[in-house]
């Protein structure tokens, strides 16, 4: 060991977190020293973690074998820009969450605190060795140590069955999904896989385009069930809710993610000699996952079910802009193929942002609330005002509107839509603007939903009478924290951009160039342009000036006085729409897709309730089930109780060996 | 030591003929209703097989097989069928033995399954010595006959029987197919089977007092559902 | 050279020894002390066979060579445990179940007896001796599976029985043939069943009749192992016997089963050729696999749903021994070794559950994390291993299976898929309901020290898939080089 | 320094343009309804008085409420620095092109529906959905409507849309045809005119706009209603920098300022002549025909994509 390399440093940062996991373990008993002792300590540990994603960027990749099982399985590691980057997202959302954990979890009784920190610190550094992982051996514990910490996590409260039905659908689809990665790299690997498939040599593979595809299917699928698309996302609705706020946080602002990391490694670094319908078909899959998602993210009533959904809708957008880049580099655009990606990873980014941002809150929420079903919220800006003022900040975000964060990814991936004529293939430069309308349709629709999510639970009145104060210091600052970063992303994305450059390079050879701090011209100035700060610094100046005319000229104190209603006499919380109320025309436009059942919510007040389906349950799991439920009654016959039909079995076996021996 | 040619072909004919007889026994015992019957016939196969064995040794000269051949004169001829008997008697277990298929069936089965065996043994008896050929096919048709006995018989004790028959066959196989396994593996086989009949003793009892009946019908009820 | 007769002698003594004090809490000592002996013995042989490599013993008539040793060594320490197990457990049962001195002493002869003959199977170097000393083991463990006299387990004592009797003489049958094909090579006598001499001719010994040998052992042995559909005795013998005794049946009963069948194996690979061997394993292992997966789909008995997955687990180590190849055979010997570890340790903490509940009915067990944090998390960490979650050492071998399928026989990989995620969505959920939830019980858990086998054999099997011992790796190595 | 100073004259000229735009619009209407027009500076009358009026907080609302109608009408002013109504070019320009201008309207929009929530009133959260609903389905269509233009100039600044479109002069582009038609059809959605919205009434059965500035009043009110009338300007302003671009001046030539104020004009009456006929012709849809509406000006929107492909133009 000469000198320390990035990954070394990150290396110390996965071990500070294995080490604190080991030290809240014993520590637990005293919460309060605990939770203050671990948890801003792993936040350091993210920020160091962060620190060696942003210097492996600009650092030649290293390696860092360690003896495995046995000899030709090595567990190694290595640190490319790639994974840097990704680093850089996981350190920055740990640091964060961990600071919000700190007070979050303290009140836990210390049984469950103890077991919490093995859990937690051990999920965060599975992900840290996903990102790192250099073989399929290596990738693959990690990855499933990323899935049983999570599980466990999901099910702290093991009491409710729904919980426990929630962690097993994820592990079950996230076991599956884990097989089929496996094959994915048996193929990618061929003989070499036997010494435990060493990424290095994934990069050389030469398949045919058959088994090329296959390769890719059965990866897509693997990652896929982790990015909760479309027909297996069904474990997502249920996990992420079930999950303690900061876990959700990192499920969906981090773990969906490495299921992208997984994507862009071996879909597109590994297998470069990609099919004409690869594009397309990830396209089609990330479109029809954001726009299901975002239906249904618009129809939940429970806060955090509405964010796990609206995940799946952005893992979706990411989806499309990694297919839109598959599409352009299959036809060798490799600078188009730069910019979609760019803003694929631009998005990944923001999303891990504003949704754990988000996501926090609600758990602020349910910590002062006691409750996070919209239809007993209400008011909230009233009573927690810097929550509500933080929450606003993301629910602007992942809307997507300017200047913060989420509008820079978006009019990055329109602007990479509206390159498609350069495509040579005629049909399919027709259809991908269609497919940006769709885009623009499920961003739009997004921001319906975030706006419910907003006024619903913030604005107006309460609907139920509840105690609510506002939330301890660590919280809020770690949602302050965020809610900068959100801004920050928003306001100068030529820096990040500038940051990605190595990134891209490594997966398209070639890059955008650097951008300048103050505009954005992805491609050239009289083609498109944005400036996030000029644009702030308008509505600023406009607002200061429009404000200061108008109490200049017409200041005359303001009144309060109750609301008119068009003069309607009483006014009532109930006389609000109710979180279903409020997209009834989307339920009414939209009803094939959600299978809306009208049932009687409690015999004591009768009143009558909408229930929400889940079509894809309906239609794909349910048959699933009951297939291999009837299958299995069909084995059991086997085993019916009579001796000598055990013994007829071995008999006809005997005989049909022998008979083929003839 | 030397034995001269004319009781060679003599003893091989003999060998043969023991041989058909074990096979004619096994039919026998498919076709047999009553227990008791098949309790002779059990003693009778084991006699048969004493013979062929002490036969053998003649033949060969091999000295271990006089013991084998006493060996299974003691078990499988006496000892093994008078518990059986006793057992019977002691038990009270009366009356037929009720077959799952009907017993023309069984037997057709049986020819089934002997021309089967002796096509399956035809490559090998090509390659043995004068005085082994073709046993293993006959050995072989014995064991599979038994096993269809055991199939067919809802008795606890007939399954015991068929058990034992393809033992013999067993037996039969490896004195006159191989001449005689080591003496410490026959011995060891012979410890086993005692051993296990032994057991079997036990276990009537002890159905006896758990089902007071010896049908098989009582040990049919685990059993997914 | 003595050191394989020690362990043979160190085992063997505990017959007498148990049969004359095998009562009341001496018995149990003794059985611990015997078991520990034997372990001392076997470590020390391994370490001889460390470093001077595999041997034969006592005119031939014993060998231990790289594989046998695995396995040899996997029995010390699962039966040490299961002996140490056994203790506290069988107290216990006995004051549920009144079992009289007489019995409990029956319990441990039959046991040490069962070990025993384990042990012999596997240092003998006569396949006569290796019939006979399978043939042993089932008629010792008849005894202890209907230990309780209840119906049920008579019932299943005596298909377990019949079924393994009649399973076996088919073995003695191929046992025969193999001696009548070696005859024609090595001549009469005892030397003709050595496997060292019958190794050294494998190539010569006649086809036909090594084919339908291989056929007949691998239907009588096949059926110990537990391969669909000769597997139905196995769930019920599993079921109705004291844990303990479900323990060593699956973690020993069944690893030597199939080592028999390997053995065998060589030889026909040798005489007929690799392909017929290979594609009889592969297809029993598969549907090994997946009748018991869907088996387990839908089992309420919580015995028998881990009886079944050892059914899966063996029918995927014989697949993989099937596909052949030295990597695949070695998969399929790490997946021996986890598997009985693992499995064992199952039994245990299961029985403990079993205890706890007064019931086998999955439906009636839960909450166990609430009641006993330490029985809670040895199962939970026991299941998740057998489930193939890392750093288990069955997920290096599912590893190492999967991936040399892709390349060597595609075709079988959505096979193996499906059985393995049926078996997840089977185990899963129980698993879930029992460790989860609110406790009904009041009285205290097992105490923590009679968790510790649990924890210890999971530590081995942790041990196997992040850092295997090289001296393990290299007999591994060697193993699967000559399996294959 | 010359751009500059029409960065300047515009903005401050859309400003003061847009009530005369709406009183124009309302004579018009007034004239082919054959009632007696109010006379065209109405609006700049009713602005005045509003702002002179004492403006009321409801109880219960929070700062969001008070703050919207600042926003709303600074960014509005915002806008009107940066579509070349008057000039292309103009140094704002560049801060946001034409999907940052939809972002910005939506921006605005956002802000106005959660303080519409804010009052916590049914008519706040009813019309809060319906403006959200609009809004979801007309922007697909607006954003297809301006693919076709910014694929035919391949940008999406509209300066150098523009300049592009006045390039090919008295091309006939079918595409354009159809993105114009979806424009318009969006446009009369997103400024709450008929057959969408009804600006003159006061029925929760219909209304929209007004449901959401129910609790307005005074300077607030003021503001809000000013900033609707500047995004209508805006709104026809962009269209006719898409569709009818010629005669708009190159900023800093100050020879073309005159004929481009011409023009303006003259396009202007045009529009705002159009826009009172379809008022007067058409009556107000059923709330739940709107998506059908949106759902045409897509389809069109889409045409003129598709067309633009297979015409190549």
């Amino acid at each position: 060991m000469t000198a320390v390399l990035p990954l070394d440093l990150a290396m110390a940062a996965l071990l500070s977190w294995l080490g604190l996991g080991l030290l809240g373990f014993a520590l637990g008993g005293y919460q309060t020293l605990a939770c203050r002792a671990v948890f801003p300590l792993s936040t350091m540990g993210g920020l160091l973690l962060a620190a060696a994603g942003l210097w492996a960027s600009t650092a030649t990749p290293d390696v860092l074998q360690i003896s495995g099982p046995f000899p030709v399985l090595p567990w190694s590691f290595r640190l490319d820009p790639l994974s840097g980057f990704f680093l850089i997202l996981l350190g920055l959302l740990a640091a964060a969450v961990s600071v919000f954990a700190t007070g979050y979890f303290r009140p836990l009784p210390a049984a469950a605190l103890r077991r919490l920190f093995l859990q937690y610190q051990g999920f965060l550094l599975g992900m840290g060795l996903v990102l790192l992982a250099d073989n399929a051996y290596t990738f693959l514990v990690a990855w499933e140590i990323m899935a049983i910490a999570s599980y466990f996590l999901v099910v702290t409260e093991h009491e409710e069955e729904g919980s426990r039905r929630a962690g097993f659908l994820y592990l079950l689809i996230a076991h599956l999904g884990a097989l089929a990665i496996l094959l994915g790299f048996a193929v990618l690997a061929g003989v070499q896989i036997l010494q435990g498939g060493s990424f290095a040599a994934m990069m050389q593979a030469q398949l045919s385009p058959f088994w090329a595809s296959a390769a890719f299917l059965l990866t897509f699928f693997g990652f896929g069930a982790k990015a909760g698309l479309l027909p297996l996302h069904i474990w997502l609705p249920e996990a992420h809710p079930a999950a303690p706020a900061p876990v959700s946080a990192l499920m969906s602002g981090a773990m969906l993610q490495t299921a992208f990391y997984g994507m862009l490694r071996v879909d597109f670094l590994f297998l470069p000699q990609a099919a004409e319908w690869w594009g397309p078909f990830v396209l089609l899959v990330g479109l029809a996952s954001a726009l299901f998602a975002v239906l249904f993210a618009a129809a939940q009533t429970d806060m955090k079910r509405l964010l796990a959904y609206s995940s799946m809708e952005n893992m979706g957008l990411i989806m499309v802009a990694m297919g839109l880049a598959l599409i352009f580099r299959a036809h060798g655009l490799n600078a188009l193929a730069a910019l979609a990606l760019i803003a694929a990873l631009y998005h990944a980014l923001n999303h891990a942002f504003f949704k754990s941002l988000l996501f926090l809150g609600s758990g602020s929420v349910l910590h002062a609330a006691g409750t996070v079903a919209m239809d007993r919220l209400g008011g909230l800006i009233q009573r927690m005002p810097q929550t509500a003022f933080f929450m606003l900040v993301g629910v602007l975000a992942i809307a997507g509107l300017p200047p913060l964060n989420g509008f820079v990814s978006e009019w990055l991936l329109l602007q990479a839509f509206l390159l498609a004529p350069a495509l040579p293939q005629s049909t399919l430069s027709a259809v991908l603007p269609l497919a940006a309308s769709g885009v623009v349709l499920s961003a739009a629709l997004a921001a319906y939903a975030m706006v419910k999510f907003y006024g619903i639970s913030f604005l107006g009145q309460p609907r139920a009478h509840l105690p609510v104060h506002e939330t301890g210091r660590w919280e809020r600052s770690a949602m302050g924290l965020l809610a900068m970063a959100c801004v920050a992303l928003g306001l100068f994305p030529g820096v990040l951009i500038g940051l990605l450059d190595p990134v891209i390079r490594e997966m398209v050879g070639q890059g955008l160039g650097q951008q300048g701090w103050l505009w954005l011209t992805p491609v050239s100035a009289q083609r498109a342009s944005y400036s996030p700060v000029m644009f702030l610094f308008g509505i600023a100046l406009a607002l200061g000036v429009a404000f200061v005319l108008v109490w200049w000229r017409f200041g005359r104190p303001l009144r309060r006085a109750g609301v008119w209603a068009c003069g309607f006499p009483l006014r009532t919380a109930r006389m609000q729409d109710s979180p279903l109320g409020f997209v009834e025309p989307l339920l009414r436009i939209f009803r094939p897709v959600f299978q809306l059942r009208r049932e009687a919510l409690s015999t004591a007040a009768p009143r009558l309730g909408l229930q929400l389906g889940e079509p894809v349950t309906a239609y794909l799991y349910r048959p699933l089930a009951a297939t291999a439920a009837w299958l299995s009654a069909q084995m059991v016959r086997l085993q019916q109780g009579r001796i000598t039909v055990y013994l007829l079995y071995s008999f006809l076996t005997l005989l049909l060996l022998l008979a083929l021996l003839r | 030591m030397l034995v001269s040619a004319h009781i060679a072909v003599w003893g091989t004919s003999l060998l043969k003929l023991l041989a058909a007889m074990l096979l004619l026994i096994g039919f026998a015992m498919l076709a047999q209703r009553r227990l008791l019957t098949l309790i002779h016939l059990l003693a009778w196969q084991g006699f048969v097989l004493a013979l062929g064995t002490a036969l053998v040794a003649l033949l060969t000269g091999q000295t271990e097989l006089w013991y084998s051949a006493a060996l299974s004169l003691g078990l499988k001829a006496l000892l093994i069928p008078a518990v059986l008997h006793r057992l019977l008697r002691r038990l009270k277990v009366r009356g037929d033995v009720e077959a799952v298929i009907n017993i023309p069936t069984t037997l057709l089965l049986g020819i089934v399954l002997v021309i089967f065996a002796f096509s399956l043994a035809a490559p090998i008896s090509a390659l043995t010595g004068t005085i082994t050929r073709g046993m293993v096919g006959i050995a072989l048709a014995a064991v599979l006959l038994s096993f269809l006995m055991m199939i067919t018989r809802r008795k606890a004790i007939s399954q015991v029987v068929g058990f034992l028959a393809m033992d013999n066959g067993l037996f039969f196989a490896a004195t006159s197919a191989t001449l005689g396994m080591p003496m410490i593996v026959e011995l060891g086989v012979a410890l086993d089977a005692l051993i296990g009949f032994v057991i079997l003793g036990i276990f009537f009892f002890q159905m006896r007092e758990t089902f007071d009946s010896m049908d098989l019908s009582h040990l049919e009820r685990i059993r997914e559902e | 050279m003595m050191l394989i007769l020690l362990v043979l002698a160190c085992a063997f003594v505990g017959i007498p020894l148990l049969g004359l004090w095998g009562y009341g809490r001496p018995g149990g000592w003794i059985f611990v002390a015997v078991n520990g002996l034997t372990l001392l013995a076997i470590l020390a042989l391994a370490g001889q066979v460390a470093m001077t490599g595999g041997f034969t013993a006592g005119h031939e008539q014993f060998v231990v060579d790289d594989f046998s040793m695995l396995l040899v060594l996997v029995d010390g320490v699962v039966g040490f445990s299961t002996a140490l197990f056994s203790r506290g457990y069988m107290v216990r049962e006995a004051a549920h179940w009144q079992l009289s001195r007489g019995r409990m002493r029956l319990y441990h002869v039959m046991f040490q007896t069962f070990l025993f003959t384990m042990l012999l199977a596997l240092l003998t170097n006569s396949m006569g001796i290796l019939w006979v000393a399978m043939e042993g083991a089932t008629l010792a463990t008849v005894l202890l599976v209907s230990l309780f006299r209840t119906a049920e387990g008579l019932e299943a004592a005596w298909k377990y029985f019949i079924l393994c009797g009649v399973g076996l003489a088919m073995a003695l049958f191929g046992t025969i043939l193999l001696y009548f094909a070696a005859q024609r090579i090595l001549g009469s006598g005892s030397q003709a069943l050595l496997w060292t001499h019958l190794d050294g001719v494998r190539g010569q010994l006649q086809p036909h009749v090594m084919a339908i040998a291989f056929v007949f052992v691998l239907v009588g042995y096949g059926t110990k192992v537990g391969l669909a559909p000769l597997h139905n005795w196995l769930p019920d013998a599993h079921a109705s016997g004291p844990s303990s005794v479900s323990a060593v049946l699956s973690g020993l009963l069944l690893n030597v089963a199939l080592y028999a069948v390997l053995r065998t194996k060589v030889l026909v690979d040798g005489a007929v050729g690799p392909d017929f061997a290979a594609h009889l394993l592969m297809g029993f292992g598969l549907l090994s696999l997946l009748v018991a997966a869907f088996s387990m789909l839908r089992q309420r008995d919580v015995k028998r749903l881990f009886a079944y997955s050892s059914v899966e687990h063996m029918g995927l180590a014989t697949f993989a021994f099937g596909v052949g190849g030295s990597v695949a055979s070695f998969a399929g010997i790490l997946h021996m070794l986890s598997h009985s570890l693992t499995k064992s340790a199952v039994f245990f903490s299961v029985g403990q559950a079993v205890q706890t509940a007064g019931s086998r009915e999955i439906q009636r067990i839960h909450g166990l994390l609430e009641h006993s944090p330490v029985l809670g998390w040895a199962m939970m960490l026991a299941i998740l291993a057998i489930l193939g979650m890392p750093p288990s050492g069955l997920f290096l071998s599912e590893f190492l299976i999967i991936t040399s399928t892709m390349h060597a026989q595609a075709w079988a990989t959505p096979l193996l898929l499906l059985g393995l995620g049926v078996a997840f969505a089977a185990i899963f959920p129980r698993l879930q309901g029992m460790v989860f939830g609110r406790s009904p019980w009041t009285h205290g858990g097992p105490a923590p020290v009679a968790m510790l086998p649990v924890f210890v054999q999971l530590a081995l099997v942790g041990l196997l898939g992040v850092f295997i011992p090289v001296v393990l790796v290299q007999w591994m190595q060697h193993a699967a080089a000559f399996l294959s | 320094m010359a751009a500059n100073l029409f960065q300047v004259l515009q903005t401050l000229l859309v400003l003061l343009l847009a009530p005369l735009f709406a009183g124009y619009l309302q004579n018009a209407r007034a004239l082919l309804q054959n009632r007696r027009p109010a006379g065209i500076l109405q609006p700049y009358r009713d602005l005045l008085r509003l702002f002179h009026k004492e403006s009321i907080i409801a109880e219960g609302t929070s700062w969001l409420f008070r703050a919207t109608p600042y926003l709303l009408f600074a960014a509005m002013w915002l806008a009107a620095g940066i579509v070349p109504i008057l000039a292309t070019a103009l140094p704002l320009a560049p801060a946001a092109d034409v999907i940052a201008l939809v972002g910005l309207f939506a921006l605005a929009r956002v802000f106005q529906v959660l303080a519409a929530m804010d009052t916590g009133t049914a008519f706040g959260t009813l019309g809060a959905r319906r403006e959200m609903l609009v809004a979801a389905m007309a922007e697909p269509a607006l954003l297809a409507a301006l693919f076709t233009a910014s694929l035919l100039s391949h940008s999406t600044s509209l300066s150098s849309i523009v300049d592009h479109l006045e390039s090919l002069r008295f091309a006939l582009h079918p595409s354009m045809v159809f993105a114009a038609a979806a424009f318009f059809m969006v446009l009369l959605a997103e400024n709450a005119r008929i057959p969408v919205d009804n600006p003159a009434t006061h029925l929760e059965l219909t209304m929209i706009h007004e449901a959401m500035i129910l609790e307005y009043s005074g300077r607030h009110l003021a503001l809000v209603e000013w900033a609707a009338q500047i995004k209508l300007l805006l709104y026809v302003g962009i269209g006719i920098a898409l569709f009818l671009p010629w005669g708009i001046a190159p900023a800093g030539d100050l020879a073309a300022l005159p004929a481009a104020a011409f023009w303006l004009a003259l396009k202007l009456l045009a529009a705002g002549a159009v826009l009172a006929v379809i008022e007067t012709l058409l009556a107000k849809l059923r709330l739940f025909r709107a998506p059908e509406f949106m759902a045409t000006a897509f389809l069109l929107g889409v045409i003129g994509l598709l067309s633009y492909f297979m015409l190549g133009a």
